[in-house]
């Protein structure tokens, strides 16, 4: 780095007033109403009278600088050279009225998906998976990739009840925030550590990855300055792994895919509410995982005719019960459905009244 | 990598639908090597069922202790042009709005020196460059910040805040999230740079109960626009709605309070019931609106489930203003992370910390009177511990 | 006692309209020195603000573990009438009735042995004579098994079971509640004397889900009678109380799954979604009847707080028919002490040991399948135990 | 004991068949529907035709022999020689039709209390107290008395909008079962156990001391034999002296009474639930716990006047919510109410709907 320039540090993001559309910066916090024009499409209106054209595309999320270059070039031919991110990785254009259409025509041509607003599936959340971290229990792109090709409809034309929010994470660290989804899609392991006597003394601090096992499931095996794992005690969390390497846990046949259903976040109607588990496990079935996609379109169609308008996933189970959501589902209910952790007191059914099915 | 280089199980992934992320690593392939050994290792993991990434070493750039994910791969060998594979994240600007330009610029450096892969955006809201190696983070840090941008948090340390777009696009937006945003990313270059609390802090701010940024779920700090007075009705633009809606069983029956009316032609709240879940506005956006008095409600403490189970954030604060500077909202802020540095283990939550060491202790610590808000229920277990002053 | 024996503040309590337990003490103290001194030293600790009351040692009737609860002033010197002041446990009979007669007996023991109080009857269910003697004990049990009375329960052994009255005046019950207690009662006789548990066990029986025993919050195993086909309604008598009520509100706005309509003319009840809440049931007596095919919910694990907090009893079989000679409930009853004896620490009730150890190992040995119906809801947390098996 | 008759064990109790009245006996199991008459009075009709009456009384529960008499003599008189107890520890007869007036009559003229049925407070589920155990934190018949001499016409005349159950236990042990009724009285300790040097070693095994203790709170004192309590760590749950005599709470200025809300067991309309911390301290002030009273008393007026028809004190409170509850009462709102055990986290308010007050 011969020429390197004057080291700039600590600046922050850029304030986004550098940002903003015209009519975003004259409107800023005088925004009266919106209308939904179709599914891929709504107007603001502003107390000015001034309205803003939103219209929305699909990304996966993992894309390539070209295709930011191709983002920017619809934006700079339709959107005054403006655009956005949603907080769920689509992106957004802010047309001028009349070139809404030509803008949604040039996408779709393009092969884009125009979509997402509204009640039906928007994009799904989801993380790294195989494409670039040391934990997961599955991929991450491949999954919703598969489980998207066969939902998508449901982001460009098709209307659901209500939202339903799709994440997911492919390990118990969830950083999809999937505890909050209408639909969780989750990665588990279901084999204990496997101790690597070769590397852990150098590796690891034996008594921090002790401390780090949640339930007390890893002992000191001092005579090979490694440790021992407690098998019967290990609910594979994974939090021995991220504190030692000589850890991992996964495994071919052990990982693959948890579903949970009937979370949310947003507080209308009712309080926001962690997703349930529905299916323990499926397996990992690349590329397409067969059995994970048809589970959670099953889910979404037992939803879709049997829940009333407006009712998010969970507000449609609490109002049937859950017997009955496995009844209409199917799904069959086992050991695993039923919580054993610190606060599983609190999960069971205290009061005779329920339904018979 | 199949020995020829094939990706047959990656290849399917390219029809469908949906779009392909394995269309975008092979365009990315096309100019960077390594694009395409990730492309090679990932057909290998769909073929093992599992990661081919070690654990990554601590990489960053001069005076930052975040902002950078090492990443190995396990089979170098095989796979050079992954042998390292680190992510930069980049703090994205409050409310994800870009232009053209500013986005060409980075996409031209990340070219240059990395996988031509992105993330838009990791899931905490980071502009995530994927794919990189050691010797080329301090010359992506200068050149990026030579543009006006700069790195994003990881590590133990406050991680980059984000928003909803608020004011600049949602007529819902009691709190101007995207400012907010932005002037405690400012305020607390720092803590955002340079790792010094017991483990992660997210701030999420959402303009209203809708929480379009999941922040209940997803952040440490949850602040959440809400109002104080009533919801303004427009009678006529309700009349309107009725004509497309039964307002009676899609918005009044749907009240979770049930403080709603609607007779035919009158639309009635009764406003000292409603608890602002946003319902009836989001169903008759031209007809309803949040009241006029508007400010926050600072909620602590949501987290993921490792270890101790997952934790949505909770009301700390029924009630804040938020207006500029923001020093209100700066001010508590700093002393939760102080009563945190404080009592917090290694890898402690904050959320985690209040749930071990009770309220009490963060309250009297930050100040916060004890209010009824605070819970949804009053303890039912008898064990109350009094301190001796409260036994005077 | 203050030295002039007397009680101003015992006394203070004999006025007034509710009636006075200082007046029957008063009453017993005039035969029996023992009451006289309980007036004395209950005075003494309306002084001080304190029991004076030791720690109970062992005490009780040959071969028995249980049933008597020995008790011992700390002031013997002081009050020597109850220098030894010990309970004797007497097992209620199911449903409590009693004739005038068979009271007489055990009044007219306890007068020759005790101190002439009781307690019609303990929390438990038991009817408990109030202070007496260990040198008594034998005799007391004389004479009480004489009569046809046994002793109760206490230490870690089964408590005295106990019910509500059902089929004997209750038109809601759908179990026989008190031949099923008086059945397990002796059944298990030896589990109620002879103490061998890690705990107390407690069994109640409700023929209905009103709880009238208040089961479920006291008892480790609380029956509860329900049924499994629909409500029967007899329109007329409802039209009847559309007199007296506003069926809509007060029912059918009230029944927790809103599966009741009502049109001016007819009841209609959806009765897939009814919960057998007994609500409507309640309420119109007279119109409204349980289904024809009866049978109870068996719960598990309801106690005090003591230690880890208070638990209500929850499903572990959702419909069992119970009829005489009632020996699937024993069964299963029986399955369940096994599991606990085998698992529980000391002084652990078993809804705390399946707390500890999670539903499933309960589950598998009792041989009862996981149903829904077991939880509010499924689990949320991610860390669900697998077994070699069940990975295969 | 001389002529000591041949030892009966294992009898149980005697069949309840032998107690109960003919009409009983005859319609076992055939009861049609039942009507209030008044607030004494009910009316059981059978399939057959057959009607039971049936008249209730309260009593103090801490009854002499001779009171037990006295309601013999009544059921002599006029209900066949048959009697019975409530769960709740009144005494119900069972006159014939025209026998109803006259024993109320009787009844009442002798001072006794007719009623407790239907919705209203029937009488207090309590405990031993000062009267009998040896780890209370307050009387327990005393409180009642004086409680209950207060509302005594919410048990004869008045009405509430439905059931309130009252119950008092007078340690953490519970034994009243307070922790689900609309009102729990319920006797605290706020000092940690006094270390009783003298006897401890000879009373007490240290180990299963120190073990008992939830929270940790006990260390050994081995110079001493004896231990030491880490004061700030106590709870005052009593457990410690269930298990070594030599660690007493009682205390004259510390002890007291904290009230709870909002219990119920039965099912009916909404599941069982557990009562909530109201008011955590009010002082022993005997005889008549002046606090005590004031407090149970205002709040079921404000319960009374507030409250819809069939809702109980729990229902009410969750309906209008406890922001409200505790505005108006006017109770205020302290560190204490905030749940800090072990499940605190499922208490804490996790959305950011709630009222202003
Ligand atoms: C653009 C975006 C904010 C942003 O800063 O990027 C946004 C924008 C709007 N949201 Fe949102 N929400 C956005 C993420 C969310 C999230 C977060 C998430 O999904 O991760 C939530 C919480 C979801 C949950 O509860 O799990 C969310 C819950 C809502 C709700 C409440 C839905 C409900 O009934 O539970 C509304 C109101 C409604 O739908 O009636 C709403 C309404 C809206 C409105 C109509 C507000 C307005 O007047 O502009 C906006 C257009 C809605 C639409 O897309 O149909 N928005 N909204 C986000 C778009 C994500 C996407 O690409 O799909
Ligand atoms: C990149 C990203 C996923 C993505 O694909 O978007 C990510 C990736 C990782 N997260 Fe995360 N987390 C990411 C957002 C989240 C979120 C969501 C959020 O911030 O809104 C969560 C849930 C919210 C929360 O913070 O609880 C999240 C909860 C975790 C956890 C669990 C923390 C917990 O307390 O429960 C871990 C494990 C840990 O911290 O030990 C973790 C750990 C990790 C690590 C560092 C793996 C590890 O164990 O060391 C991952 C590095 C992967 C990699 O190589 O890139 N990540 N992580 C997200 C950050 C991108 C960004 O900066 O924008
Ligand atoms: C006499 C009675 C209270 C009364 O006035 O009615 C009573 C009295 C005592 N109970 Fe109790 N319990 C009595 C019914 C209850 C109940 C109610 C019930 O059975 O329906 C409960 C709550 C339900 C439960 O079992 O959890 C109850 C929960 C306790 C507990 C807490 C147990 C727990 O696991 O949380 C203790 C403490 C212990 O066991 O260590 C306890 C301990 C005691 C002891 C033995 C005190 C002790 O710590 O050793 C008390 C002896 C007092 C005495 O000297 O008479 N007593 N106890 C009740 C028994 C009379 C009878 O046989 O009919
Ligand atoms: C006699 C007794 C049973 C026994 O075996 O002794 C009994 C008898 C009846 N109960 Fe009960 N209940 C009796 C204790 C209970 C209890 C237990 C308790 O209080 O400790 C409960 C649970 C209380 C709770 O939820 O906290 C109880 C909750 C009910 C309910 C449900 C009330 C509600 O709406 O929550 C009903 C139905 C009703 O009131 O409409 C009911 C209804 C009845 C009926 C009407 C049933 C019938 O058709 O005969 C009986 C007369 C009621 C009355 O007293 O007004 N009974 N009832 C108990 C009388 C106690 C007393 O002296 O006051
Ligand atoms: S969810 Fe787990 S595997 Fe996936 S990116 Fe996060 S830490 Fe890695
Ligand atoms: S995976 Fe979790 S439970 Fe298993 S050994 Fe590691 S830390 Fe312990
Ligand atoms: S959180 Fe509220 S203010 Fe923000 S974008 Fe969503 S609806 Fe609008
Ligand atoms: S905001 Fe929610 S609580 Fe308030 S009136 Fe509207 S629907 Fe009801
Ligand atoms: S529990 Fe049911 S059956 Fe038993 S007395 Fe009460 S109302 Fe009747
Ligand atoms: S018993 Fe309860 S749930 Fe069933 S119909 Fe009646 S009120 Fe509704
Ligand atoms: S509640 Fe406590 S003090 Fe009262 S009788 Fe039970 S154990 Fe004794
Ligand atoms: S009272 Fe309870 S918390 Fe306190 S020392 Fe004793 S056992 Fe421990």
């Amino acid at each position: 780095m011969a020429d390197k320039p004057k080291r700039i540090t600590d600046i922050g993001a850029p304030h986004f007033s550098k940002f903003l559309p015209p009519v975003i910066a004259k409107n800023y916090g005088k925004w009266k109403y919106h209308e939904v024009i179709d599914k891929g499409t709504m107007k603001h209106v502003s107390e000015t009278g001034d309205e803003l054209y939103t219209v929305r595309i699909a990304t996966p999320r993992l894309v390539s600088t070209d295709y930011v270059r191709e983002m920017c070039a619809y934006a700079d031919k339709f959107s005054g050279g403006h655009l956005r991110w949603t907080t769920r990785h689509n992106v957004e254009f802010f047309p001028a009225k009349d070139q809404v259409e030509p803008l949604k025509t040039a996408l779709k041509k393009d092969g884009h998906l125009v979509g997402g607003i509204g009640y039906g599936i928007s994009n799904v959340v989801h993380t790294q998976g195989w494409i670039h971290c040391h934990t997961p229990a599955t991929d991450a792109s491949g999954v919703v990739k598969a489980v998207m090709d066969e939902l998508h409809e449901y982001f460009t034309t098709k209307t659901l009840p209500a939202r339903v929010r799709i994440a997911l994470a492919c390990c118990l660290n969830m950083c999809g925030a999937v505890h909050c989804s209408d639909i969780a899609i989750l990665g588990i392991h279901r084999k204990p550590p496997k101790v690597n006597e070769a590397t852990i003394a150098n590796q690891c601090e034996i008594p921090t990855t002790i401390a780090s096992c949640p339930t007390g499931a890893i002992a000191p095996n001092p005579a090979a300055k490694s440790v021992k794992i407690k098998e019967e005690r290990c609910m594979y969390c994974g939090n021995c792994y991220t504190m030692c390497p000589s850890l991992p846990l996964a495994d071919a046949h052990g990982d693959g895919i948890s579903i949970y259903v009937g979370g949310k976040v947003s507080n209308a109607r009712g309080v926001p509410r962690m997703s349930k588990l529905a299916i323990p496990f499926l397996p990992n079935n690349p590329p397409r995982w067969p059995e994970v996609v048809q589970a959670v379109k099953h889910i979404v169609e037992v939803y879709a005719k049997d829940a009333r308008k407006h009712e998010r996933m969970g507000e449609w189970i609490e109002r049937i019960g859950w017997e009955r959501f496995f009844k209409l589902t199917g799904i069959p209910f086992t050991y695993q459905h039923i919580d054993d952790f610190t606060f599983a007191r609190d999960t069971f059914r205290m009061t005779p009244t329920f339904k018979w099915e | 990598m199949s020995k020829d280089g094939k990706t047959p199980m990656l290849d399917d992934l390219e029809k469908g639908a949906w779009p392909s992320f394995v269309k975008e690593i092979k365009k990315a392939a096309v100019k960077s090597n390594t694009a395409k050994d990730l492309l090679n290792i990932l057909e290998r993991s769909y073929r093992d069922k599992v990661t081919h990434w070690k654990h990554g070493g601590i990489v960053g750039v001069l005076g930052y202790g975040g902002g950078v994910i090492g990443r190995y791969c396990d089979l170098p060998e095989e796979y050079p042009g992954v042998a390292h594979f680190h992510t930069v994240r980049i703090n994205q600007p409050a409310g994800n709005y870009y232009t053209s330009n500013a986005l060409r610029e980075l996409m031209d450096i990340w070219d240059k020196y990395g996988s031509g892969l992105t993330n838009m955006h990791g899931s905490t809201g980071d502009l995530v460059l994927l794919g990189t190696q050691t010797d080329k983070l301090e010359a992506i840090f200068a050149e990026t910040t030579a543009k006006g941008w700069d790195l994003g948090g990881s590590g133990s340390c406050l991680r980059t805040p984000s928003c909803c777009v608020g004011n600049s696009r949602c007529e819902f937006s009691n709190i101007d999230s995207m400012e907010i945003c932005d002037t405690l990313t400012h305020k607390f270059q720092d803590e955002l740079h340079r790792p010094a609390f017991p483990y992660k802090f997210k701030i999420k701010v959402s303009g209203c109960a809708n929480d379009c940024t999941a922040a209940i779920a997803r952040a440490d700090m949850s602040i959440i626009g809400t109002w104080r007075d009533d919801i303004r009705i427009d009678q006529a633009e309700v009349k309107n709605c009725s004509k497309d809606m039964d307002i009676k069983t899609e918005v009044c029956d749907m009240c979770p309070t049930h403080c709603m009316s609607w007779d035919g032609s009158t639309l009635k709240i009764n406003n000292k019931d409603c608890t602002r879940c946003m319902h009836c506005i989001n169903r008759m956006p031209k007809a309803l609106r949040p009241g006029k008095e508007k400010g926050a409600t600072i909620m602590l403490g949501g987290k993921a489930p490792i270890v101790t189970g997952a934790l949505m954030s909770w009301v700390i604060v029924p009630f804040m203003k938020l207006e500029k500077p923001f020093d209100n909202i700066e001010d508590l802020i700093r002393k939760l992370w102080e009563w945190w540095d404080e009592h917090g283990k290694n890898r402690e939550r904050i959320g985690e910390l209040v749930d071990r060491m009770g309220m009490r202790s963060m309250l009297e610590s930050t100040g916060l009177p004890p209010v009824p808000q605070m819970v949804k229920a009053p303890r039912s277990n008898p064990y109350v511990f009094w301190s001796p002053e409260d036994v005077k």
